[in-house]
């Protein structure tokens, strides 16, 4: 990371250790709405990093958004970052104006909205945060294709729903809702949002698993059993290995995925990296349970604040399922007569 | 080796499995009960018991004289599995079933299985287990709680931690010092019965992670109880309490509280037409038949009172990494979006075999102390 | 078992703890034919401990057999025991006459062999011991269907080669052989055979598993490392319960095999049995060469000739690929509303 | 947490390991060498060793003036990557490459590095390891072969074991006891190289589980060893060893050992046009790309002089899992017979891979003993 860089990303982690402990995330999760968290990121202008200068952000690139949905994972932030900002890509990446309000999105390969006549209609369920936020960017398929499309959330109902970690995962249904702004995209720009979003959730996943590592490192020093701390323990040790084997793996898949995701060369990168990463969580999340035993399962304890986080986020976006597809559908037309070839090339995929 | 009995269902226990099944199928279908993963520790229904005392299900293998039914263990296993491969919401009575009762049968006064046995039959008497301290973790023995002798009883100061459905519970059998700790920390323990709505008995619920209550910190602040409270011989607590340990590890619970989720993923591949998934998911069906085999031949020589404490320990360490084995597999072969409100009965049963699994290889002795008992077992044989 | 079974099988585990140790498996391995072993078999009538009565043999069960393969096992014993008593088997259920001499057998559900005007021509791959035996029983095809067969191993050019334990696997080359014996056996009954063979397999693999299990445990009380038995130490124990978890669970899986053979209800179990003991091959070698370490994995110490049978043998008739298939279309077709009520039927399946 | 580097390659480092695979392919075409899994350890070709000599490939990090390349560790990442992925017979040069010429340049003398160096770099010197004693198991430092101090150099009695291609090499890099074991039995120990065909050497072959020689016991009766083969401090040999270790346990040989299997697998399951098991087998890829990942920042941080024993030992650990993880992964996707002799390379591979598994979470550090370091060094961060 360049200093630059470096410093946002301190900048953040000390907004977030400061105004985001485990009663504050309880209370999100229970219904409320954090806004002391929102206003001091929009105060220090965080919630437009990657946006261009010109259209009044910090200028910031896609990797230093990544790095902060890390934190997001780290300190389990109660608050529409990821789908603010990740909005404001695709809106900014297809032309679209950004927006300066709070915003959502749904990009998947498969969605039941349509637009026609400059209003969209169609039922979305698992939206993030979209109760609490006033703009959605959605994919529908329009009469010649694919488009993105803003709307507002005033203009739809919304149906609230959460998973596994309390999250807001609504319904969002849209009956002629008008658009707000529009453009078409590809089949090919469509692919690429869906890896970006799922290297966004990767990310998160790997700050969520960064924490439960720490907590049990941390758990294992205080903790004693049968008159010594338990990390003294052969079976602790393992645990310990295998947690500490799992957070550097997947740290360093995130760098190299930013890397590639910078370099606008992401080859296989985004599908390895989601793949290991719902490997880690579920060892992870095993592991780091297994450690603190009875007391971890508990609500007074922090663990699972993120390891509830790591079931949910896995299962959102394009997942495992879809990526061994795609890996798969790639390494039965490779050329490559062996797989060593494939697997060292450095040929550019998406350069959009 | 351990060499355990193969069991062949006899046809009179084939249909008392039916028979089983056609009640709770039929009360299913009336909504007494929804299915749910993990019912017999989560699942507490005070109501539902009720019923299945009705139906003599309670007590099933004890003495017709405590209203007992006097029927064979394995019957008592055929019910078991009955109820958790449809998640039926037997946590109520859970644990004066599976504990207290046998306990009582063994080392009770007829005076106190005259009280107690008929009542818990009913499904109307319901039993905590007083066993962890708070900071005990898996070092049981270190026993904080403590009993003073006074006339006619034993007043009692301490607490115990992560004591089940202790809310819906009447009493609790508990582990008390009742000697001064001395050289051995596992001697001068006793197993009590303490009335929980007695005064001085505080009852505070431990939040699951789901926020759900299933767990309770137990207080005891001077509450008296009487010397015919006393379960068998003062001083031999912990021994009694071991005793216990092979019928609560190698039960169908420790194969079987994640089956209704596997049940709705072999339905969801049939739907799909989903070959590959379907092998995939048939491995887990070879799992699940070796442990059964297991836990059933362990049922079998308890029956006839032989000694199984490694295999018990085994159907237990194995069958719960079994259970948790479920919930990854599931989402390796089919799309799901766990919800615990879900309509989708995946969705549900995916949240709460998730959330409940880190408990499995927790609860009952970890999965550390299990290898560190079977491993000194088979080395001492 | 019975008394009957079980004397049986003690005396069969004396002769193989007499006559069966580290050098003769050695010299065998290398090439050797162990003829003292087969003679005593003989002497003791154990080569026909499930022919009936009225065919010479002792008249036991196919449970008797199948207790003494994991003896077979137990013991890494280098004879044919297994290929003799199953080729008769498989003559006797069909009603051919068992053969007195030593045989082995093929049977698979793809054989590239035919029966032609009473002759017999193919090549058949990883026959066992056909260098040493006399005779072999084949399911062949005919003109109109599949024929069991026996032919003579004179009559066929034999190359040697051998699987990872070093048994004899040769390839047997038939040119117009002359048939001994021949039958019609249906569809049904080759999946039976198959089945039965495949059960065999499995039963042998127990035993290789227990004596794995075996030797583990008496290592790790002779073993000091660091001052103590290295019993003593968490890791080892660990490895010590997952060796304790599969032995148990396999001969448990063994024992109820057996039972619903011998009551010729056979529908799941041998599949489930073949599958779940695949897996603990895997695991026993894995953790039994871990904790004997580096001494293990000498040509000196014994452990390998059982881990080798069990690496081998799994590759060996049908197994987890082919079970797997069979119990996903079983599982397809069932009726049954619920999986619960499929795996507690006890419906017989095959009553041949 | 551990913070690595990530490294892209420079056009220049793609381009050298073109020209590696390019070498590689041709002599594999003309029969120079078959492809083997575990090939470092398992594939002593002395003429293949020169070969790759002439090329400049040993010592390629080494300075110009011992005849090394001063390339860049990365270079020499590239460079065994490609030997490794191809399973290229490099055992006979292997631990003189990876580890006694860094020793030599680290703590060696100028004598020493002039004398052996540029012999190693054309492929004509061989070591051996001399660290494990017979029953020193995990315990590396309970040595007991000493050295007696005479004029001019040190006799030595002992043995050491599991000393790999000793058979083939020329010398020995051996930990020794050059003073009596005193209160800490890690000081007192000095590394010493021996001439392997000194008078009162005797070398005793090893018989590896297949009946193939890699492995043997080195015994020393009186031999002489003259002071000028003293490496580093007396005394200190073994924080000397401990720093090598680093090396040895994060290479790509703790991760490729395997490969060719895993290579032949998605090549079969490409001809058989098998979706599936592609799927399954794409999650390998993943798990092998986030293992390259880590163990290539490693090397970079080694070559800037970082402190990277935790990852290290974590690239071990994990990867020698990953090797082991092939063959069992293969057999569920597709029909093996596995046999040494085999024609069909998957069988061949599955056998060399099955059969040298067991070694991999063995050698070089048991995966038990790697657990405690890693635990103990998180736990002190």
């Amino acid at each position: 990371m360049s200093e630059m860089k470096e410093m946002i990303v301190n900048v953040v982690e000390k907004i977030f250790k400061d105004k985001v402990d485990k009663e504050k995330v309880d209370v999100v999760e229970e219904g409320k709405w954090a806004e002391d968290v929102w206003q001091v990121l929009q105060d220090n202008e965080m919630l437009a990093v990657a946006v261009s200068e010109e259209n009044g952000g910090a200028g910031g690139d896609l990797d230093d958004l990544l790095n902060l949905y890390r934190l997001i994972g780290k300190y389990a932030v109660p608050i529409p970052f990821v789908e603010t900002t990740f909005a404001n890509v695709l809106l900014e990446k297809t032309g679209l104006n950004v927006t300066q309000e709070k915003a959502t999105y749904a990009v998947e390969e498969q969605l039941n909205v349509s637009i026609d006549n400059g209003t969209v209609s169609g039922t979305i369920v698992n939206v993030p945060w979209a109760r609490y936020v006033d703009e959605l960017v959605v994919v529908a398929a329009g009469t010649s294709g694919l488009e993105l499309v803003q709307v507002s959330l005033k203009d739809a109902a919304i149906s609230p729903n959460m998973n596994l970690a309390c999250e807001p995962r609504d319904t969002v249904t849209l009956v002629h809702a008008p658009v707000q702004q529009q453009t078409k995209i590809t089949n090919e720009q469509l692919e690429y949002f869906i890896a970006l979003e799922s290297a966004a959730k990767s990310a998160a996943m790997s700050g969520a698993i960064d924490k439960a590592y720490e907590l049990t490192v941390r758990y294992t020093k205080e903790r004693e059993q049968f008159g010594r701390p338990i990390h003294r323990f052969q079976l602790v040790q393992q645990h310990l290995a295998n947690l500490a084997g799992e957070a550097v793996i997947t740290s360093s898949a995130i760098d190299n995925m930013i890397a590639s995701i910078a370099q606008k060369c992401l080859q296989n990168e985004v599908a390895y990296t989601r793949i290991r990463i719902e490997e880690a969580a579920k060892i992870v999340a095993a592991s780091a349970h297994q450690v603190h035993a009875a007391i971890g399962v508990t609500h007074e304890h922090s663990l699972h604040q993120y390891t509830r986080r790591l079931w949910s986020w896995r299962e959102e976006g394009a997942g495992e399922a879809y990526w061994t597809k795609q890996l798969a559908n790639r390494l039965m037309e490779v050329e490559d007569d062996s797989l060593w070839g494939y697997l060292t090339r450095t040929e550019k995929v998406f350069q959009l | 080796m351990f060499s355990l009995p193969t069991v062949q269902f006899t046809d009179e226990q084939e249909q008392f499995r039916l028979e089983v099944r056609a009640f709770l199928q039929e009360h299913l279908a009336k909504g007494t009960f929804k299915t749910k993963c993990d019912s017999w520790l989560s699942g507490s229904d005070p109501a539902f018991s009720k019923l299945i005392g009705e139906q003599g299900w309670i007590g099933l293998t004890w003495p017709k004289k405590y209203g007992g039914q006097e029927r064979s263990t394995i019957d008592r296993y055929i019910l078991t599995e009955e109820f958790l491969a449809v998640g039926a919401p037997v946590a109520a009575h859970w644990f004066a079933d599976r504990q207290t009762g046998p306990l009582l049968m063994r080392f009770g006064t007829e005076e106190q299985r005259e009280f107690f046995l008929p009542k818990i039959v009913k499904g109307e008497c319901y039993f905590g287990i007083g066993l962890s301290e708070p900071n005990s973790g898996s070092d049981l023995a270190s026993v904080k709680t403590r009993a003073e002798k006074v006339d006619g009883g034993w007043i009692i100061n301490g607490s115990k931690t992560w004591t089940s459905n202790a809310h819906d519970a009447h009493y609790a059998v508990t582990l008390i010092r009742t000697e001064p700790l001395g050289e051995k920390k596992h001697d001068g323990l006793s197993q009590l019965i303490i009335d929980l709505h007695a005064e001085g008995v505080t009852i505070v619920p431990i939040k699951y992670l789901t926020g759900e209550h299933h767990f309770n910190e137990v207080f005891f602040d001077n509450v008296f109880v009487p010397d015919n409270m006393v379960v068998g011989t003062l001083g031999n607590g912990w021994k009694q309490g071991l005793a216990e340990l092979a019928f609560e590890r190698s039960g169908p619970e420790r194969i079987l509280s994640t089956f209704p989720l596997l049940d709705e993923l072999i339905a969801g591949l049939k739907r799909q037409g989903d070959a590959a998934g379907m092998k995939e998911a048939s491995k887990v069906l070879s799992r699940l038949w070796g442990l059964r085999n297991l836990s059933i031949g362990v049922a079998k020589v308890l029956e006839e009172g032989g000694e199984v404490a490694i295999p018990a320990a085994l159907v237990k360490s194995i069958g719960t990494k079994f259970e948790q084995s479920i919930p990854e597999i599931t989402r390796l072969l089919v799309r799901t979006y766990p919800r615990l409100e879900a309509e989708r009965r995946i969705d549900r049963f995916m949240a709460e075999s998730t959330l409940h699994a880190p408990g499995f290889t927790i609860r009952g002795g970890t999965s550390e102390v299990l290898y560190g008992m079977v491993a000194k077992g088979v080395v001492g044989q």
